[in-house]
């Protein structure tokens, strides 16, 4: 009979940029039980939105999450646009399309990163993370930022992105994505990594479906589940289609990842080729009065803005329930039964931001 | 043969140059729409507050009585709400990043501007409400 | 508009709250989110369910220091949102499959949206 | 040894940034902008770090996780405050968990502006900060002879 030991996981630890605190129980070195604490990074964000003005919330939404910052933004902002019924313009719509994929290209190469490194494979780390640069270097030269673009804001965008510099995109967009090919192909068919990821931490379809898992964690089980399917933004015009999986281990999860990279480039490719021109802001006039449960899809997953407005400038209450929150229980789930070396990949297969789960 | 996936790579980075950006040596990179650092001109201010009032970090303060326009740099997020509302222009961007400092001050500016005698209404007033 | 979605509120009152929640799981719907809001003197406790894009919430009205039946007994991964509400509402929640007691969000100043302690708009840095 | 430079090593913590500085400070360590170069290792370790790269505000829980962080670290040591919330709170100030910045529990010597911080800037504070530690190091070692020799002559 083995004894039951108890060992806590973070929250400095070298594997996580964030921190997140588990407590292991371990019977051996395999894991039997698994109590997450969270709570370190906790500021009170949704209580800002009491003390600034609902059009400046915008830029605290957007630094939520400093990886999904755009999506935060603009789920925010479609939120208050829906309470206001303002229509936005097809341009805007386009170019959110476009940022929104962007980011999504830049969260998932640094997720494959940080998921190479925590199995060890340094140099698929750093492939990723030099791939993910050129992302940013399109975020600098049309936005203004690296990470935090700020070009979100209550009825359109605050910037265009010119005729010529699209064109660029569109060229660079091929031997772009020639290299996340190589680059995902390591990933897809690699020995070592299938070895390390295959039947690790499984979960079943119906499983993530009760336990509310979002983004890839429940598509990497079979859920078809993707919030870009109903069209918001530019998405309804391009024919969009989600990534399934149905292994439900750290594979398939791996997987899921790997295929959005490719879909999102085709989704930008098909962006700027539809492009329409016009206006890309409308004026807002007035303040916002109602509620409604704002969603978009993010890297990680489904994000809900509940936004209530009560006819001032400032917003009565925003909720802000972030992918990784939802995705917890899953991790709980999935944690017994895996080795104590294999902590570390099954906590990154659900891509946990630390930030925009403690807001 | 799955474990010869990686050895397209690695032939591409032994014979390509360095990845590397020599920062130090070579300037960083930016765009022309890079939000650096805010710059403010004081010639040019007519202290009618608005970028104070915009700005969703309270990093810019002005003081009408003293003529004093104060940011504190290390609130400033650069978002560039300032400069875009700004009426006047005396607020821009610039795209070269503010240094590290040692010490946590905050940068005062006296506004030159001398608000004209007459007419009788005040025209910072206006200039608020526009 | 660029989000076309209906949104279905349901008011539902305290004691047929786990029924009502158990019809929904029996229907195929999974748990979006728990949330809930000051209004005034009391709370609204959002209860949001999703089937196929297709939003249905499930509105609680609450006196505060009323105690609310844990529903993680049908959706188990419920306890995220449960102590949460627990931690930063200071709202009962009985019955919860893993009770943090409030330690999963430590904040400086208890419940700190709660309706009982409004806090003052104090900004601490000036 | 005292002609060979020695090699500063880091210890990066994320008190409670929005993660956008965090991943700025990774991507100084990937290809792009490789710090290493420059000799700087990233280590998971207080007691083998000279340089405290703190990200994000103090909040209520994670003060004493700074706290014990910084006592850990062995003389001397440099804190760098990375971003605007690390520097004053930045946005999140007013929010009811923000303490504030770093310098409300730990002494910081350089602070690095910005939201996000750049990595270029990121690298120009951590070379500033390393005239800083170069300084305390002879400091140190200054009031270390003295108290030899005065133990010498006495």
């Amino acid at each position: 009979m083995s004894e039951r030991i108890i060992v806590p996981f973070g929250p400095q630890h070298p594997v996580l940029p964030e921190p997140i605190h588990i407590d292991l129980v371990l019977e051996d070195e395999t894991v039997v039980e698994a109590i997450p604490s969270i709570g370190y990074i906790h500021r009170g964000l949704e209580q800002l939105v009491q003390k600034r003005e609902y059009t400046e919330y915008v830029y605290v939404a957007e630094r939520i999450c400093g990886i999904c910052s755009f999506i935060h933004a603009l789920c925010y902002s479609q939120g208050i646009e829906h309470i206001m019924e303002v229509e936005v313009p097809d341009r805007a719509r386009y170019l959110r399309t476009i940022w929104s994929e962007c980011s999504r290209l830049h969260s998932h190469l640094l997720w494959l990163g940080l998921f190479a490194d925590s199995m060890g494979f340094e140099n698929l780390f750093m492939r990723s993370w030099q791939l993910r640069e050129s992302v940013l270097d399109v975020f600098e030269d049309t936005t203004g930022g690296r990470i935090i673009q700020g070009t979100c804001k209550i009825g359109g965008v605050r910037r265009d992105i010119e005729q010529e510099k699209l064109d660029e995109m569109h060229r660079t967009l091929d031997p772009f994505e020639e290299k996340c090919r190589d680059l995902g192909d390591v990933f897809l068919n690699d020995e070592t990594v299938k070895y390390r990821l295959q039947g690790l931490g499984v979960i079943s379809k119906d499983e993530a479906y009760a336990l509310g898992a979002a983004g890839p964690t429940a598509r990497a089980s079979g859920v078809a589940m993707d919030h870009r399917e109903t069209g918001y933004a530019a998405y309804g015009d391009l024919g969009f289609k989600p990534v399934v999986e149905t292994a439900g281990d750290c594979y398939a999860r791996c997987a899921v990842r790997v295929k959005e990279v490719y879909a999102s480039i085709d989704l930008i490719r098909k962006a700027i080729e539809g492009m329409p021109d016009g206006a890309i802001d409308v004026k807002v006039k007035g303040t916002p009065n109602g509620e409604f449960f704002s969603r978009a899809e993010q890297p990680r997953g489904e994000v809900v803005h509940y936004l209530k407005a009560n006819g001032t400038k400032h917003l009565a209450r925003a909720r802000i329930r972030t992918p990784t929150l939802a995705n917890i229980p899953p991790l709980v789930k999935m944690l017994p039964g895996a080795q104590l070396a294999d902590v570390p990949v099954v906590v990154l297969s659900i891509d946990p931001c630390i930030s925009c789960t403690e807001r | 043969m799955g474990i010869f996936q990686m050895t397209k790579t690695v032939l591409r980075n032994i014979a390509g140059g360095p990845a590397t950006r020599q920062y130090p040596a070579v300037p960083a990179r930016t765009s022309p729409l890079t939000r650096g650092h805010v710059v403010f001109d004081p010639s040019t201010c007519r202290s009618c507050n608005i970028c104070s009032r915009k700005c969703p970090c309270e990093a810019i303060r002005i003081d009408k009585e003293e003529k004093i326009w104060e940011i504190d740099r290390m609130r400033c997020i650069a978002c560039g709400d300032c400069v875009e509302s700004c009426p006047f222009g005396s607020v821009t961007m610039e795209q070269d990043y503010f240094p590290p400092v040692m010490e946590h001050a905050v940068e005062r500016y006296t506004i030159t501007y001398v608000k004209p005698e007459k007419p009788a209404k005040k025209p910072v007033e206006e200039d608020t409400g526009a | 508009m660029t989000v076309k979605e209906e949104q279905t509120i349901i008011g539902v009152a305290l004691e047929n709250l786990l029924s009502e929640v158990g019809k929904l799981y029996a229907d195929g719907y999974r748990l979006v989110q728990i949330g809930c809001t000051d209004i005034g003197d009391s709370y609204e406790v959002n209860y949001s369910f999703d089937k196929g894009y297709q939003f249905i919430n499930l509105r609680l009205t609450l006196r505060p220091e009323t105690e609310v039946p844990s529903i993680t007994g049908t959706y188990w991964g419920a306890f995220v949102y449960e102590n949460e509400m627990h931690d930063l509402f200071g709202i009962p929640v009985t019955g919860i499959n893993i009770d943090f007691k409030g330690t999963f969000i430590r904040t400086a100043e208890k419940y700190p949206l709660s309706v009982t302690k409004r806090g003052g708009d104090r900004c601490q840095n000036v | 040894m005292a002609f060979m430079k020695r090699s500063p090593w880091i210890l990066h913590y994320d008190a409670s940034s929005c993660n956008g500085c965090d991943i700025e400070v990774l991507a100084c360590l990937t290809p792009l902008y490789d710090v290493e170069r420059f000799g700087i290792i990233n280590t998971g370790n207080p007691k083998h770090a000279d340089v405290l790269l703190i990200t994000g505000g103090i909040n209520a829980q994670n003060r004493e996780v700074v706290e014990n962080i910084y006592e850990q670290i062995p003389e001397p040591k440099v804190v760098i405050a990375v971003g605007a919330c690390a520097a004053t709170g930045g946005i999140f100030r007013e929010c009811y968990n923000i303490i504030g910045g770093i310098d409300k529990v730990i002494p910081v010597d350089v602070y690095i502006p910005g939201c996000a911080a750049r990595p270029e800037q990121i690298i120009d504070g951590v070379v500033a900060a390393l005239s800083i530690l170069e300084e305390k190091r002879a400091k140190m070692n200054g009031a270390a002879q003295e108290t030899e020799q005065a133990g010498e002559s006495t």
